[in-house]
C-alpha cells in the first residue's frame, strides 16, 4: 500500500461522493461544492494511480494543474449563473423542469 | 452524355425547371407563369413524342447515376414507361390549361403551379424509374408534392384530409421502404428487368419473397387505393377539381397502379410471382376493390365522392389485368391504365365546372343542368358511359380484353366479376346522366358563377379540355388498331417485353 | 418517490465507488513509463522543472486550450449580464483591513514575480503567481481599495486577452519553424518564460475578473 | 515559410482561437465580419485538409514537434475530416445569418462572436486530437462556450437552462476524466496511438471501468435518451443561430468522439453484440420515440425542434448494435455519419426557419404560424425541406442515412431495429407536418408581420436545400469517410 | 509512519469532503469545504506535487472558497430581501 494507492481509492471514493452530491442536492451552491470535490477525485486517481510505484510524475501533476484551472473556471460560470438565477427568481434552485413547455 | 441518356432527363426537366422557376415568380406575374407551364408542358409532350418514335423503332433510352456503393438512380424509357409518360404529358397538358382557367383569380397561384409541376415532374420519374430505389425516390417525392395541393386551400376541412392523405401514403411509403431494402439487401440491386430479377435466388428463400412481395404491393396499394387502403382517397376529394384530376387520372393512383404493374412483372416477373402463388390473391384483392368501391360510389351524393369511389373501382381493373396470368389480361391491364385516366380525367373536368360555373356539389342538385350546359354534360356523359363499358368508348376495349384475360387465365370468376361491376357503373352513372338531361331544371342554381354567353356556356379554358379528353374517349375505342392507340401500344409492350409472342 | 430515487443514487454511487476501489488494486505496472521520457528530454525543453517543462513544452497545446477555457468562462459569466452603472465611491468600512491591505498588496506582488521566476527551476509558474496577484486584486476590491469592474474597457479587454493572443501568436509563428509549439531548443526556456510573463497578467486579470466582475456587489453590501 | 507553416490541421485550431480573442479585444458585439472571413478560410483548410486525405496523404502533427507518448499527437482519418469539413460548412452560413439575426444591442450578441469561435475552435480540436487528455480539455472547452452562448439572454429560462446543461456537461466530463485518469493509470498513457496495441481484451477490469465510465460521461453530453433532459430547454431557448449551432454541431461532436473510442481503443474490450452495445442501441430506441412524441405535444416551435433533436440523435445511437456484428467501414457506420451530416444541415436550416417564423410572427407557438404559409413561402419550404430530411425523405441525404442503417437491420435481422427506424420517419413526420399543418391555415385578421431580412430566409432555405441535394452527393462523403485507412 | 498519516489524511479528506455535502446548510457547507481545500493540498503534498499543492491552495481552496463564500454572501441578501418582502420574519 503506496501514497500513491491510498490517495488513488481515496479520490475514486471522492468522485462517488461527488457525483452523488451533484444529483442529489436542489441548492444550486451545494450541486456546485459537491461538482468540485468529484473533480478533486479524478484528480487524485489521476496522479495518484500514476504514482503507485512511489516516484513522482511530472505528467499527471501537469494534467491536474491543467484540470484545477478547468474546475475553477466551471465554477466560477457556474456560481456567475446560480447568482444570476437568484436574483431573477430569488431562489438559488432550478426551476422544475417542465418550465418551458 | 449522349442524347439518349439525355432525353429521359429532359423530359423530367422539362416539369421540374418551370416549376422551380414559378415558385420564386410574384402573385401578379400572370401571364409569364401561364407561359411557363404551357411551354414546359408543350416541350415535355414533344420530346415524350420524340421518345415515342424512337422506342417504336426500337431504340434505347437510358440513362444512371450512383448514389451509394451499388445504389444508382436509373431512369429508362421503355414502352411500358412510354405508355405511362404519354398519358401523363398529354393529360398534364390539358390539365394544366385547365387549371389556369379554373384558378383565376384565385390566392397562392405561384405556389400552387409549383407544386402542379413537381407533381407531374414525380409522376414522370415513377414512369422511368430503372430501378425500385429509383421508383421509390419519386413515389415519395409524389407524396410530398401533392400535399400541398390538397390543403390548398387551407380549409379545416382540407388539412384534414391532407392529415388523412399524409396518414396513409407515408405509412405506405414506410411498407414500401421495408420491403425494398429487405430485397436489396438479398439481391443488391432490384433492377426493372423483363421477366424478373428475383427468380435469380435460390428457392429457401421462398417465404422471404413472399413477405416482401407482401410489403411491396401494400406499399403501392395505397397510392392505387386497393382496399382496404383506399380510405384517403374520398377524403382527398376536397381538393380543388385539378387537382382531383391528377390525383385521380395523372399521377397518384396511376402511380400506384403502374408499380403493381413494375413489380409484378419487372421484379418478380410474372411466371415467378404465379409460381409463388402470389398473382391469385393479388386478383381476389383487386376483385374486392372493384366491387367494394362500386359499391359504395352507388350511394354518394357527393359528384365529386361518388366519383372517387369510382376511381378505387376502376384502378383495380388495371390491377386485375396484372393479376391475370396470360397475355390477354396482360393487355387489358395496360390499356386500361390509359382508358381510364382519360375517362375519369373527363368526368372530373366536368365535376369541376358543374362546381365552378354552377355551384352544383351534389347528384342531387345536377336536375337539367345538361340544359344549361350542353357540351360539359354531353362530354360526362361519353365518359361515364366508356366507364360502363358501352359500346364505341374506350371503356369498352379495355373491358372487353380483361374478360378475355380472365377466361384466358381459367379465372371465369373474374369475368363475373367485371360483369357485375359494369352493372354497378350503369346503377350509379346512369341516374346522373338521367337527372341531367331528363329532369328540368330547378329555379336556381345553388351558386351560378359564371354566366353563359351565347352558346359558350362556362370558361374557354373549362370546356375546351373536357371536350378533347372526351373525343379521345371516343377515338381511343374507335381507332384502337391503329398503330398509335393505347391498345396497340400495350400490345407492343405485352409481345415484346413479357411474352415474346403475339397474342 | 425522491426518497427512493435518493437511495439509488447512493446505492450506486457506493457500488461505483467499491468497484473502482477493487479494480484500482489489481492493475499491473503500466507498460509506458513517461516519467524517464520527461527525464530524457528535460535539457531539450528550455526549462529545468519537469511540471513546467511537460505543461508549457510537453504538452504546452493542453495549456493554450486552458487559458482559452480560463477566458471562456469570464466571457460566459458577462454575456448574460445587462452593463450596470458604475458603482458609487464609498468610504471605507474598516479602518484595520486596508492598512493590511496596504501592507500585503506589494508582498504578493513580489510573491507573484518570485513564483512566476521559480517555475523554470522548481514548483511554481504563471498559474500560481497569477492567482497570486488575482488574491491580490480581490484583497483590494474586499477593502473598497479597488471598484467592482463594471465596464469593459479596451485595455481591460487587451489585458484579458494578451497572454492567450501571445500564446497564439508564438504558436502561429512557431508553426512556420517547425510544428506547432515546437520550440527551438536554443530559444525554449527564453520563449516559455516570456509566454508565462504573458499568461500571468492575463490569467491574473481574467481570474480576478472572475470575482471583480460578479454581479449584483454592491446591492449586496447595502 | 515551410510547407509545415500551411498545415490546415494546425490552422484549423489556431485560426478560430485567434480571431474570437481578436473579436473580444474589439469589443462587445463586434468581430461578425473578422468571423465570417476566418469561417471562410477555415472551410478552405478543410476542404485542403479533405483533399490531402483522398490524395493518400494520411496527416499527422505532433504538437511540439515531441510525438506521442511525450507529446500531443494531431491525426486527421476520414471521419474527423468529414466532420471538420461538416462543421465549417455549416458555421459559415449560420454565422452569416447571425450577423443580420442580432439587431442592436441585444444581450446575446454582445459576446457572440467570440464565443462562437471558441466553439468551433474546441470542435475543431476535438475532431483531431489523438489524446484522452487533450480531448478533455476540448470537452471543456466546447461545454464553456456553448454553456456561454445559451446563458447570453440572461433571462430565467435561458439561465437556467444554461445552468442545467453546465452542470450536466460537467458531470459528463467528469466521468470521462475518471475514465482517463483509470487509462493513464493501467498503461501509463494517454495517446490514442500508444494505447492502441496495449488495450486488448485480457485488460484489467480498471480498464473495463474506465471504459465504461468514458462512454457515459460522453453520452451524457450526447443528451442520448434518458440523459436528454438538459438538452431541450437549452436548445429550444437560446437564440436561432445558437440553437442551430448547438443542435447541429455540439451534440455531434460528443457522439463523434464515442464513435471514434468505440472503434478504436475501446474495440477490443467490446465483444460482438456485447450487452453495452445493444444498451446503447435500446436507448437509441427511446429516444427516438419519447424525443418524437414530446416533439409532437409541445405547443413551442423552438421546443418542437428541440425535441426533435431528442429524437434524431437516438438515430446515432441504433447504430452501436449493428456496428457490433461486422467490421468498421460497413453500411452502418456510414449510415450513422450520414446520418450526423444530413441532420446537421437539416437541423440548422430548422432552427434557422424557426428563427425566422418567431421573428417575423413575434410569437413563439405553433398556433401563432397561420397564415405563414402565405406572407414567408420561402421560409416555410426551408422548413418543409429540413423537415423531408429529418423524416429520411428521398432524395434527401437523411433518405440515404436511414436507408443504410435499414439495410444493415435487416440484414441482421434485427426487426425491433427496423421498426423503430421506420416508426421513427413515421413520427418525424408527424411533427414536421404539424407545423406546416398550422402554417397553411388562414391569418387571424388583426395579425401583424413584421419584416425580416430577407439574408435570414435565404440561409435557412440554401441550409434546407443543401440537406436534401447532398443525397445526391452521398458517393463523396463516403469516399472522403473512408480515406485515410478506417478510424 | 508515513503511510499511517496518509490513511488519517484520506479518512480526513473523506470526512470533510462527505461534510461538506452532507450539511443542508449551505454557509457550513462552504466553510467545510474549504477545510476540505486545505486537506487536498496537504494530500498534494505527501503525493510529492508541490506545484498542485501551490495551486490547490491558491486557486482551489483559496479562489474557489472566495466565490462560494461571495456566492452565500448573494444567498444570504436574497434571502433577507425575500424575507423583508413577505414580512415573514422580524
Amino acid at each position: 500500500m503506496t501514497t500513491g494507492m491510498i490517495f488513488a481509492g481515496s479520490g475514486a471514493i471522492l468522485f462517488a461522493m461527488g457525483v452523488a452530491g451533484v444529483l442529489l442536492p436542489t441548492h444550486l451552491l451545494r450541486k456546485i461544492l459537491a461538482f468540485n470535490i468529484m473533480g478533486s477525485g479524478a484528480f487524485l486517481v489521476l496522479v495518484g494511480l500514476g504514482q503507485r510505484s512511489g516516484e513522482p510524475d511530472p505528467v499527471p501533476q501537469a494534467m491536474v494543474l491543467t484540470g484545477i484551472v478547468v474546475a475553477v473556471a466551471a465554477t466560477a460560470l457556474a456560481l456567475a449563473l446560480a447568482r444570476r438565477l437568484q436574483r431573477l427568481t430569488g431562489r438559488m434552485e432550478l426551476p422544475p423542469e417542465a418550465e418551458r413547455d | 452524355m449522349t442524347v439518349n441518356e439525355t432525353l429521359p432527363l429532359a423530359v423530367i426537366a422539362s416539369s421540374l425547371l418551370p416549376g422551380l422557376i414559378i415558385f420564386v415568380l410574384p402573385e401578379s406575374q400572370v401571364g409569364l407563369r401561364s407561359a411557363l407551364n404551357l411551354l414546359g408542358a408543350l416541350t415535355k409532350v414533344i420530346l415524350v413524342g420524340v421518345l415515342l418514335a424512337g422506342v417504336h423503332a426500337g431504340e434505347t433510352y437510358a440513362f444512371r447515376y450512383a448514389v451509394l456503393p451499388g445504389i444508382d438512380i436509373a431512369f429508362k424509357a421503355d414502352a411500358l414507361a412510354l405508355l405511362f409518360v404519354t398519358l401523363s404529358a398529354t393529360l398534364w397538358l390539358l390539365t394544366t390549361i385547365y387549371a389556369i382557367g379554373y384558378l383565376e383569380g384565385a390566392p397562392n397561384r405561384s405556389r400552387f403551379f409549383g407544386f402542379f409541376s413537381l407533381c407531374v415532374t414525380a409522376t414522370m420519374g415513377i414512369a422511368m424509374a430503372g430501378n425500385l430505389f429509383t421508383f421509390f425516390i419519386f413515389y415519395e417525392l409524389l407524396t410530398l408534392s401533392t400535399y400541398p395541393l390538397v390543403v390548398h386551400r387551407g380549409t379545416p376541412a382540407a388539412l384534414s384530409g391532407g392529415n388523412v392523405y399524409l396518414a396513409y401514403t407515408l405509412a405506405g411509403g414506410a411498407l414500401l421502404l421495408v420491403g425494398m431494402a429487405w430485397l436489396y439487401g438479398l439481391l443488391g440491386q432490384v433492377e426493372f428487368v423483363h421477366g424478373g430479377v428475383v427468380s435469380t435466388l435460390r428457392p429457401e428463400n421462398r417465404g422471404q419473397l413472399q413477405i416482401i412481395f407482401l410489403l411491396l404491393i401494400a406499399g403501392v396499394g395505397v397510392k392505387a387505393a386497393l382496399v382496404p387502403l383506399h380510405g384517403w382517397l374520398p377524403q382527398a376529394m376536397v381538393a380543388p377539381a385539378p387537382v382531383s384530376a391528377l390525383l385521380h387520372a395523372v399521377a397518384v393512383v396511376k402511380a400506384g397502379a403502374f408499380g403493381i404493374v413494375r413489380i409484378v412483372y419487372e421484379v418478380y416477373g410474372v411466371e415467378f410471382a404465379q409460381s409463388l402463388d402470389l398473382l391469385t390473391p393479388l386478383a381476389v384483392v383487386a376483385a374486392i376493390t372493384i366491387l367494394w368501391g362500386s359499391l359504395r360510389a352507388l350511394f354518394q351524393d357527393d359528384l365529386k365522392k361518388r366519383l372517387a369511389f369510382s376511381t378505387v373501382s376502376q384502378a383495380s381493373y388495371i390491377v386485375l389485368g396484372v393479376a391475370l396470368f396470360g397475355p390477354a389480361g396482360t393487355i387489358g391491364g395496360l390499356t386500361h391504365l390509359a382508358h381510364q385516366g382519360i375517362m375519369k380525367i373527363t368526368l372530373f373536368f366536368c365535376a369541376g365546372n358543374f362546381a365552378e360555373t354552377l355551384g352544383t356539389h351534389k347528384v342531387s342538385e345536377m336536375n337539367g343542368s345538361g340544359h344549361r350546359m350542353p357540351a360539359t354534360t354531353v362530354a360526362f356523359s361519353i365518359a361515364a358511359l366508356g366507364m360502363i363499358g358501352a359500346p364505341f368508348t374506350a371503356g369498352a376495349v379495355s373491358k372487353a380484353w380483361l374478360s378475355e384475360g380472365a377466361e384466358a387465365a381459367g379465372m371465369a370468376w373474374a369475368v363475373w366479376v367485371l360483369a357485375a361491376s359494369s352493372l354497378l357503373n350503369a346503377a350509379y352513372f346512369l341516374p346522373i346522366l338521367y337527372r341531367a338531361w331528363f329532369r328540368p331544371a330547378s329555379a336556381a342554381w345553388p351558386h351560378e358563377h359564371i354566366l353563359a354567353r351565347g352558346w359558350r356556356e362556362t370558361a374557354w379554358l373549362l370546356l375546351l379540355p373536357p371536350l378533347i379528353t372526351a373525343t379521345a374517349v371516343l377515338a381511343a375505342a374507335i381507332f384502337a388498331d391503329s398503330a398509335w392507340s393505347p391498345l396497340s401500344w400495350a400490345r407492343l409492350i405485352a409481345q415484346r417485353e413479357y411474352l415474346n409472342a403475339a397474342p | 418517490m425522491k426518497r427512493i430515487a435518493g437511495a439509488a443514487v447512493m446505492l450506486s454511487a457506493g457500488i461505483l465507488a467499491m468497484a473502482l476501489v477493487v479494480s484500482m488494486f489489481e492493475l499491473p505496472p503500466p507498460a509506458v513509463r513517461l516519467p524517464q521520457m520527461v527525464q530524457e528530454k528535460l535539457p531539450q525543453s528550455g526549462v529545468e522543472h519537469p511540471v513546467t517543462a511537460v505543461l508549457l513544452n510537453f504538452r504546452g497545446y493542453d495549456t493554450l486550450l486552458e487559458v482559452a477555457v480560463l477566458l471562456l468562462a469570464l466571457l460566459g459569466m458577462l454575456a448574460g449580464e445587462r452593463p450596470r452603472p458604475a458603482a458609487p465611491d464609498r468610504a471605507p468600512t474598516d479602518p484595520v483591513l486596508p492598512g493590511l491591505t496596504r501592507f500585503l498588496v506589494p508582498l504578493m506582488g513580489l510573491t507573484a514575480v518570485y513564483l512566476l521566476w521559480a517555475g523554470a527551476h522548481r514548483p511554481g509558474g504563471a498559474f500560481q503567481a497569477a492567482a497570486v496577484l488575482a488574491a491580490a486584486a480581490v484583497l483590494l476590491h474586499l477593502t473598497d481599495l479597488l471598484p467592482a469592474w463594471t465596464s469593459l474597457r479596451l485595455r481591460l479587454r487587451t489585458g484579458l486577452a494578451g497572454g492567450l493572443l501571445v500564446f497564439i501568436t508564438v504558436a502561429a509563428w512557431l508553426l512556420g519553424e517547425g510544428r506547432l509549439l515546437q520550440y527551438p531548443v536554443a530559444h525554449a526556456g527564453s520563449l516559455i518564460l516570456f509566454i508565462e510573463v504573458a499568461l500571468t497578467i492575463s490569467l491574473g486579470l481574467i481570474l480576478a475578473g472572475l470575482f471583480l466582475f460578479l454581479p449584483d456587489d454592491d446591492e449586496r453590501r447595502r | 515559410m515551410t510547407s509545415a507553416a500551411l498545415d490546415p490541421l494546425a490552422w484549423l485550431i489556431l485560426l478560430p482561437m485567434f480571431w474570437a480573442t481578436l473579436a473580444f479585444v474589439l469589443g462587445l458585439g463586434r468581430g461578425a465580419w473578422l468571423a465570417i472571413i476566418g469561417i471562410a478560410l477555415q472551410l478552405g483548410l478543410a476542404l485542403a485538409l479533405a483533399g490531402r486525405l483522398l490524395a493518400g496523404g494520411v496527416p499527422v502533427h505532433p504538437v511540439g514537434g515531441w510525438g506521442a507518448p511525450l507529446g500531443i499527437d494531431l491525426a486527421v482519418d476520414g471521419l474527423a475530416a468529414t466532420m471538420l469539413l461538416l462543421t465549417q460548412a455549416v458555421a459559415l452560413p449560420l454565422a452569416v445569418y447571425a450577423r443580420s439575426y442580432f439587431t442592436g444591442d441585444s444581450s446575446e450578441r454582445r459576446f457572440f462572436w467570440p464565443l462562437v469561435g471558441f466553439l468551433l475552435a474546441a470542435m475543431n480540436a476535438l475532431f483531431v486530437s489523438a489524446d484522452l487528455f487533450n480531448l478533455y480539455v476540448t470537452l471543456e472547452l466546447l461545454g464553456l462556450a456553448a454553456v456561454g452562448l445559451v446563458a447570453a439572454g440572461g433571462k430565467v429560462g435561458q439561465t437556467a437552462a444554461a445552468l442545467r446543461y453546465l452542470l450536466s456537461t460537467l458531470v459528463g466530463s467528469g466521468a470521462y476524466l475518471l475514465g482517463v485518469a483509470m487509462i493513464y493509470g493501467a498503461y501509463g498513457s494517454v495517446s490514442l496511438s500508444t494505447l492502441a496495441p496495449l488495450v486488448d481484451r485480457q485488460a484489467p477490469a480498471a480498464v473495463h471501468l474506465a471504459a465504461g465510465l468514458m462512454l457515459v460521461g460522453l453520452t451524457v453530453k450526447t443528451a442520448l435518451f434518458p440523459f436528454h433532459f438538459w438538452l431541450p430547454p437549452a436548445h429550444g431557448g437560446a437564440p436561432a443561430p445558437v440553437s442551430a449551432l448547438l443542435s447541429a454541431l455540439v451534440v455531434k461532436a460528443s457522439y463523434y468522439l464515442i464513435l471514434r473510442l468505440w472503434l478504436g481503443i475501446l474495440a477490443p474490450l467490446l465483444a460482438p453484440g456485447a450487452a453495452i452495445a445493444w444498451l446503447a442501441g435500446l436507448l437509441g430506441c427511446g429516444a427516438i420515440l419519447w424525443g418524437s412524441f414530446k416533439a409532437i405535444g409541445t405547443p413551442n416551435l423552438k421546443m418542437l425542434v428541440a425535441y426533435s433533436t431528442v429524437a434524431q440523435i437516438g438515430y446515432l445511437f441504433i447504430v452501436f448494435p449493428l456496428l457490433g456484428r461486422t467490421s468498421p467501414g460497413d453500411a452502418a457506420l456510414q449510415g450513422s455519419v450520414l446520418h450526423a451530416v444530413a441532420h446537421a444541415l437539416a437541423k440548422s436550416a430548422m432552427f434557422t426557419a424557426a428563427g425566422v417564423l418567431v421573428k417575423a410572427t413575434g410569437q413563439e407557438t405553433i398556433d401563432g404560424l397561420a397564415g405563414v404559409a402565405t406572407r414567408l413561402p420561402l421560409t416555410l419550404f426551408a422548413f418543409a425541406l429540413a423537415g423531408v430530411t429529418l423524416m429520411g425523405l428521398p432524395p434527401s441525404a437523411g433518405f440515404l442515412a436511414k436507408w443504410l442503417l435499414l439495410g444493415a437491420a435487416i440484414g441482421q435481422g434485427q426487426w425491433l431495429l427496423v421498426a423503430v427506424i421506420v416508426a421513427g420517419g413515421l413520427l418525424a413526420a408527424a411533427y414536421v407536418f404539424r407545423v406546416l399543418r398550422h402554417a397553411f391555415l388562414p391569418a387571424p385578421v388583426a395579425v401583424s408581420s413584421r419584416p425580416v431580412p430577407r439574408m435570414l430566409e435565404w440561409v435557412a432555405f440554401g441550409l434546407a436545400a443543401s440537406s436534401v441535394l447532398l443525397g445526391l452527393r452521398g458517393m463523396e462523403i463516403l469516399r472522403l469517410l473512408a480515406a485515410g485507412g478506417s478510424s | 509512519m508515513g503511510i499511517l498519516f496518509d490513511l488519517l489524511l484520506a479518512f480526513a479528506l473523506l470526512w470533510s469532503a462527505w461534510r461538506a455535502i452532507a450539511l443542508t446548510d449551505p454557509a457550513s457547507a462552504v466553510v467545510q469545504f474549504i477545510v476540505f481545500g486545505l486537506l487536498m493540498a496537504l494530500a498534494w503534498a505527501r503525493l510529492r506535487a508541490p506545484d498542485i499543492a501551490l495551486a490547490e491552495a491558491a486557486i482551489g481552496a483559496g479562489l474557489t472558497g472566495a466565490l462560494l463564500l461571495d456566492g452565500l454572501g448573494t444567498l444570504r441578501t436574497g434571502q433577507r430581501q425575500r424575507d423583508e418582502q413577505h414580512g415573514s420574519r422580524p
